[in-house]
C-alpha cells in the first residue's frame, strides 16, 4: 500500500462522497453546490492522472460554468414559484437501487476486464507523439485538437453555436432574467471586479498563448474569459440586452468561421483539405475560438441575445 | 487533391456557411439566405451520383494524416441514398416552413439557422468514416433537432423535446463508452480498420445500443412518438425522413465495417428486436387516437423492418434495405407534411375530425393514400421493391421466419393505413367542424403530394438505384 | 493498481448517476445525474487505454475535452428548456405518457402567468 | 532541515483548515460560521502555500502560490461579506441568541 495508492483511494472517496451528495442529497440547491465541488475534485483527479489540460478544462467548464448555469436556472425557478422549486419530487424505490447497482457492476466489470487485458499503447497516440515535431507544436493535446483531428473541433464549436441558437428559440419568448446579485452596488464588489477582471483577462491570454506548447489552449482560455464575463454579469457591470447586435452575432460565429477557413484555405493552394498551414494559422484559429467560446458561454449565462454596459 | 474533394466538402460547407451567415444576419432577413443555401447544396448531389456510379466509393482524409491519426470521410451508395432523401425532403418541406415561420414570429430567426445546422449535422453523420467524428456529428444533429422541436411552444412539444434530449444524451453516453473500448483494443478510431481480427463484443453491443436509442428502435423508442407528433410539420418531416435513419445507417456501417464478422447469434437477436419493433409499432399505430401519432408509431414499425438487414446480410438484402430506406423516407415525410396541413386547417389532428376529409381537403387525403401504398409495399410503389428484394434475400438465405415476418409486416401496416383511409373516405362528415382555420397555400399540399408520387414512381423504375446500391455491401470498404 | 481504483470510482459515480436519474422526477436533478454519469465516462476514457511514457494517451484526452464542451452545451440548452417548461407547466418534470391533449386543457386553467409575454 | 520545517508548517495549515471546518459544522449562527470559515481557512491556506513553496524551492512557484492565496483571500472576504449582508437583510439578528437558517431559506 504505497503512499500513491493511499492518495488515490482518498481522492476516490472524496469524489464518490461528493457524487453521493449530488445524486441523493435532499435539497436541490445543495446538490448544485456539491456538483461544483465534485467538478473541482474531478480536476484534482485529472491532475493526479497527469492530464493537466483536462484539469484546467474541467475546473473552468465542468465545475465553474456548468455550476453557474445551473445556479442561475435554479434562481429563475425560485423567482417563478418559490415553494415549487423546493419540492421533494424524489420517490425512493428499491428497483432504482437494484438497477443502479447493476449498472455500476457492469461498468466496473467492463473497466476491470479492459484493464486486465494486455494493453499496448494505442498506435494513434504513438503516431501523434511521433509526428508532433513536424507541426512544431509542443502540447500533444492541442496538436490532436487542432492539427490531426481538427475537424472534430469544428463540429464541436458548431454544437456550442447550436446550443446558443437553440436557447434563443426559447428565451425570445420570455422576459430577460435578472442576473445581478443583491448588493452588487457595494464599493467592495466594484473593487473585486477592478482587481479580478484584468487578472482574468491576463490569465486567459496567457493560457491561449502557451496553449501550443504547454497545457492550455482555446477552450481553457475561452472558459476563463467566460468566467470573468459571468462575474461582470453578476456584479451589474454588464447587463443582458433584449435586442441582438451585429458585433455580438459576429463574435458568436467567428470561431466556427475561422475553423472553416482552416479547412478550405489549403484547397486554394491545391493542398489536401485542412492541410497543416503552420503555427500561425493555429494561433489565429485559437484566438477566434476563444472569442467565440467566451461570448457564447457568457450569453448562455445571461440568457439574452447580447449585453449592454451596466452603469 | 482528388477531383471530388471539393464536391464532398460542398455537401457540408454550403449548409454550414449559409447557417453562419444566417446567424450573422438580423432575424428578419434569414429566410432568404437559408432558402439559397437549402436549394444550393442538393445541386452538388448530381455530379456526385455520377462519380459514385463510376467509382463506387469516394474517400477524403483531412490534413493528409493517414486514418489512425486523422479523420476520414467516405461516400458510398448507401450514403448517397440518405443524402438524396435528405435533399428531396428538405426541398419539399421548405414551403411549409416558409409559411409557418414568417419573420414576425419571435422563434423564426433561430429556426432558420437551426434548419441549416440540422442539414449540416445530417450530412456530416452520413459522410463520417471515423467513430468519434460520427458521435460529434450525431450530437450536433440531435441538439439541432431538439431545438427545432422546441420551436413549437406548447407544453407537449417542450416536454417531448426534453425527453428526447435526455435519452439522446444517454444513448451517446453508451456509444462513447463503446468507442473508448474500441480505442483501448485497436488503438485507432477509424470506422474501417483493416488490421482488426475480432472486435470485442462488449464494445460492439454498447455502440449498437447507443445508436438504437438515437434511431428509436423498439425497446428504446420512448421519445419518438411525442417528439414527431408534437414537432412542427416540416421539422417532423425532416426528422422522420432522415434524422432517425442516419443513426440506423451508422448502425449498419458499424455492423458491416467495424465489426469484422459479428456473431450470428447477435445478428438473429437484432433481427428479433426488429420483429418486436414491427409488431409493436403496427399494433400501437392501430390504436392511436391522433393521426400524427399513427404516423409516428408506423415509423417505429418501419425502423424495425430496416433492422432485418442484419440477419439477412447478403447483396440483395442490402439493396432491398437501401431502397426501402429511400421509399420510406419520402413516403413518411409526405405523410407528416400532409398531416401538418390537416392540423392547421382542422385545428387538431385527432381521428374524430378525419371523416369527410376527402371532400374538405382532397389533396391531403390523396397524399395520405399514396404514401400509405408505399408504406404497405403494394406492387407499383418503391416500398414493394424494397420488400420484394428483402423477401428474395430471405429466400436465398433460407430464413423462413424472416420471410413470414416481412409478409406479416406488410399486412399489419395495411391494417393501420386502411383504418385511416377508411375514416377519411368512407365516413360522411359527422358534424361540421365548428370553424376551419385559414388554408395553407396550395404549394405546401402539392409539395407533399409530389413526395408521395415520387415514392411510388421510383418503384416503377428502380434499376438505376438498385444497380448503384448493388455496388457492394458496405463491408467491402475502400 | 491505481487505475483499478479509478475504474471502481468511475463505476460508483456511474451507479449514483443512474440512481439519481431514475429516482428524481425534477429535471434539474436528472441533468445533475447525467453530468455525473458523463464525468464517470470521461474518467473511464482516460484510465482504460494504456498510458504512453507514463502520461495518458493524448487522443483520449482530446476526446474527453471535446466531450466536456459538448456536455456543457447540452446542459446549457436543457436548462433553458427546463425553465421554459417550468414557467408554462407549473412543475419541472416530464409528464408520464399521457395524452398531450389532456395536458393542454389542464394547462389553461392554472397557468401561473400570461402565456405569451414578449421580450420588451 | 527544510523538509522538517515545511512538514510542521503543512501540519499547522491542515490543523487550521480542520478547525475552520469544525467551526462551520458546530457553530450555531450564520455569522459565527462565516467567521470560522474565512479566518481559519485563509490562514490554513497561507500556511500550506508557504510549506509547498519551501518544499519546491523555486521562487517562481512561491510567487504563483502567493497569487493563489491573494485571490482566495479576495474571493472569500467579498463572498463572506455578501452572505452576511444578505442574511442580515432577511433575518436581522435579534441579539437574543443565534439566528440560524440554511442557505436554501427553509428555517432549520
Amino acid at each position: 500500500m504505497t503512499a500513491a495508492v493511499v492518495v488515490d483511494i482518498l481522492l476516490g472517496l472524496i469524489l464518490v462522497g461528493l457524487a453521493a451528495q449530488v445524486a441523493i442529497g435532499k435539497h436541490l440547491f445543495r446538490a448544485i453546490v456539491f456538483y461544483v465541488a465534485f467538478g473541482l475534485a474531478m480536476a484534482l483527479i485529472w491532475s493526479r492522472l497527469g492530464a493537466p489540460d483536462l484539469a484546467l478544462a474541467d475546473a473552468a467548464i465542468g465545475a465553474g460554468l456548468t455550476g453557474a448555469l445551473m445556479m442561475v436556472a435554479f434562481r429563475q425557478l425560485v423567482e417563478i414559484d418559490p415553494k415549487q422549486s423546493q419540492a421533494q419530487v424524489t420517490r425512493g424505490s428499491a428497483l432504482a437501487v437494484v438497477i443502479a447497482v447493476l449498472a455500476a457492476g457492469m461498468v466496473a466489470t467492463i473497466g476491470l476486464t479492459a484493464l486486465s487485458l494486455e494493453r499496448q499503447p494505442g498506435n494513434a497516440g504513438l503516431q501523434v507523439l511521433a509526428t508532433l515535431p513536424d507541426t512544431g507544436l509542443g502540447n500533444p493535446i492541442t496538436g490532436v485538437l487542432l492539427a490531426f483531428r481538427g475537424f472534430d473541433t469544428l463540429i464541436e464549436m458548431t454544437v456550442l453555436l447550436t446550443a446558443f441558437v437553440g436557447s434563443r428559440v426559447i428565451t425570445t419568448r420570455s422576459r430577460l432574467s435578472v442576473t445581478t446579485i443583491s448588493g452588487f452596488e457595494l464599493p467592495l464588489v466594484r473593487t473585486l471586479v477592478a482587481v479580478i477582471l484584468p487578472l482574468a483577462v491576463l490569465i486567459g491570454m496567457h493560457l491561449l498563448w502557451i496553449g501550443s506548447d504547454q497545457p492550455g489552449g482555446a477552450f481553457q482560455a475561452g472558459s476563463v474569459l467566460a468566467g470573468s464575463g459571468v462575474l461582470l454579469l453578476l456584479t451589474g457591470t454588464l447587463l443582458p440586452a433584449p435586442h441582438s447586435r451585429a458585433l455580438v452575432r459576429l463574435a458568436l460565429v467567428v470561431g466556427v468561421g475561422a475553423l472553416c477557413m482552416l479547412v478550405l484555405a489549403p484547397l486554394l493552394q491545391g493542398k489536401v483539405p485542412m492541410a497543416y498551414l503552420g503555427r500561425g494559422s493555429l494561433l489565429f484559429a485559437e484566438t477566434a475560438m476563444m472569442v467565440s467560446i467566451a461570448v457564447t458561454l457568457t450569453l448562455l449565462f445571461a440568457g439574452s441575445p447580447s449585453l449592454k454596459a451596466g452603469r | 487533391m482528388k477531383a471530388y474533394d471539393t464536391l464532398m466538402l460542398a455537401l457540408v460547407f454550403i449548409p454550414l456557411g449559409t447557417a453562419l451567415i444566417a446567424v450573422m444576419l438580423p432575424p428578419t432577413r434569414r429566410r432568404w439566405a437559408v432558402l439559397l443555401g437549402g436549394l444550393a447544396w442538393p445541386c452538388v448531389l448530381v455530379p456526385l451520383s455520377l462519380a459514385i456510379a463510376r467509382e463506387q466509393t469516394l474517400t477524403l482524409v483531412f490534413g493528409g494524416w493517414s486514418p489512425p491519426l486523422g479523420i476520414g470521410w467516405r461516400l458510398d451508395a448507401l450514403g448517397l441514398v440518405v443524402l438524396w432523401v435528405h435533399a428531396l425532403v428538405g426541398i419539399a418541406a421548405l414551403p411549409g416552413a416558409w409559411q409557418r415561420f414568417e419573420p414576425e414570429k419571435p422563434e423564426s430567426g433561430p429556426f432558420w439557422s437551426l434548419w441549416l445546422i440540422l442539414a449540416t449535422g445530417v450530412n456530416l453523420a452520413t459522410l463520417a468514416a471515423d467513430l468519434f467524428n460520427l458521435y460529434v456529428a450525431l450530437e450536433l444533429t440531435t441538439l439541432a433537432a431538439v431545438a427545432l422541436i422546441a420551436t413549437d411552444d406548447g407544453i407537449a412539444a417542450l416536454s417531448a423535446a426534453m425527453r428526447y434530449l435526455l435519452l439522446a444524451v444517454l444513448g451517446s453516453l453508451m456509444y462513447v463508452l463503446g468507442v473508448g473500448l474500441v480505442y483501448a483494443q485497436t488503438g485507432s478510431l477509424a470506422m474501417h480498420q483493416p488490421g482488426v481480427v475480432e472486435l470485442n463484443n462488449v464494445a460492439l453491443v454498447l455502440m449498437l445500443t447507443g445508436l438504437m436509442v438515437k434511431a428509436a428502435i423498439f425497446p428504446l423508442h420512448v421519445w419518438l412518438p411525442h417528439a414527431y407528433s408534437n414537432a412542427p410539420g416540416p421539422v417532423a418531416a425532416i426528422m422522420s425522413a432522415v434524422v432517425g435513419k442516419v443513426a440506423l445507417v451508422a448502425l449498419w456501417r458499424i455492423w458491416f465495417e467495424t465489426a469484422v464478422d459479428p456473431p450470428m447469434l447477435l445478428a438473429n437477436l437484432l433481427g428479433l428486436i426488429g420483429a418486436g419493433a414491427i409488431v409493436y409499432g403496427a399494433v400501437a399505430a392501430y390504436l392511436q387516437p391522433r393521426l400524427k401519432m399513427v404516423i409516428a408509431y408506423s415509423s417505429i414499425s418501419q425502423f424495425g423492418f430496416l433492422l432485418l438487414l442484419l440477419p439477412l446480410a447478403c447483396q440483395q438484402a442490402f439493396q432491398g434495405a437501401g431502397f426501402h430506406l429511400l421509399a420510406h423516407g419520402l413516403a413518411k415525410a409526405s405523410m407528416f407534411l400532409a398531416a401538418a396541413n390537416i392540423v392547421t386547417v382542422l385545428g387538431s389532428d385527432s381521428i374524430r375530425h378525419l371523416p369527410g376529409l376527402d371532400k374538405r381537403m382532397p389533396l391531403e387525403a390523396f397524399t395520405l393514400a399514396l404514401a400509405g401504398i408505399t408504406l404497405i409495399g403494394l406492387p407499383p410503389s418503391g416500398g414493394f421493391t424494397g420488400k420484394w428484394m428483402l423477401l428474395s434475400a430471405a429466400w436465398e438465405v433460407q430464413g423462413w421466419f424472416w420471410m413470414v415476418l416481412i409478409v406479416l409486416s406488410g399486412l399489419m401496416s395495411a391494417a393501420y393505413i386502411f383504418r385511416i383511409l377508411a375514416l377519411t373516405c368512407f365516413h360522411p362528415a359527422r358534424r361540421a367542424v365548428h370553424h376551419l382555420h385559414a388554408r395553407p397555400p396550395k404549394i405546401t399540399s402539392f409539395a407533399a403530394l409530389l413526395l408521395a408520387l415520387l415514392a411510388v414512381v421510383i418503384g416503377l423504375y428502380p434499376h438505376p438505384v438498385l444497380d448503384l446500391l448493388g455496388s457492394g455491401v458496405p463491408g467491402a470498404g475502400p | 493498481m491505481s487505475s483499478a481504483i479509478f475504474v471502481l470510482v468511475a463505476a460508483a459515480i456511474f451507479g449514483l448517476g443512474v440512481h439519481g436519474l431514475l429516482v428524481s422526477a425534477h429535471i434539474m436533478r436528472k441533468l445533475l445525474a447525467l453530468n455525473l454519469m458523463l464525468s464517470a465516462l470521461f474518467l473511464l476514457l482516460i484510465v482504460v487505454p494504456a498510458t504512453i511514457e507514463g502520461r495518458p494517451d493524448p487522443v483520449p484526452q482530446a476526446l474527453v475535452l471535446t466531450g466536456i464542451v459538448i456536455a456543457v452545451s447540452t446542459t446549457a440548452f436543457a436548462l433553458a428548456l427546463m425553465v421554459r417548461l417550468f414557467r408554462k407547466q407549473g412543475h419541472a418534470t416530464i409528464h408520464p405518457d399521457i395524452d398531450p391533449d389532456l395536458l393542454g386543457r389542464r394547462h389553461d386553467r392554472h397557468q401561473p402567468e400570461a402565456d405569451n409575454e414578449q421580450a420588451p | 532541515m527544510i523538509d522538517f520545517l515545511a512538514l510542521t508548517v503543512l501540519l499547522a495549515g491542515c490543523f487550521f483548515i480542520f478547525a475552520g471546518t469544525v467551526g462551520m459544522l458546530r457553530l450555531p449562527d450564520v455569522y459565527c460560521r462565516l467567521h470560522a470559515m474565512t479566518k481559519a481557512d485563509n490562514l490554513g491556506l497561507l500556511l500550506i502555500c508557504v510549506s509547498l513553496s519551501l518544499l519546491d524551492g523555486r521562487p517562481r512557484t512561491a510567487l504563483l502560490l502567493l497569487l493563489v492565496w491573494l485571490l482566495a483571500l479576495l474571493a472569500s472576504t467579498v463572498s463572506a461579506h455578501l452572505i452576511a449582508r444578505h442574511s442580515r437583510a432577511r433575518r436581522p439578528p435579534t441579539g437574543n441568541g443565534p439566528v440560524d437558517y440554511d442557505s436554501a431559506g427553509s428555517r432549520r
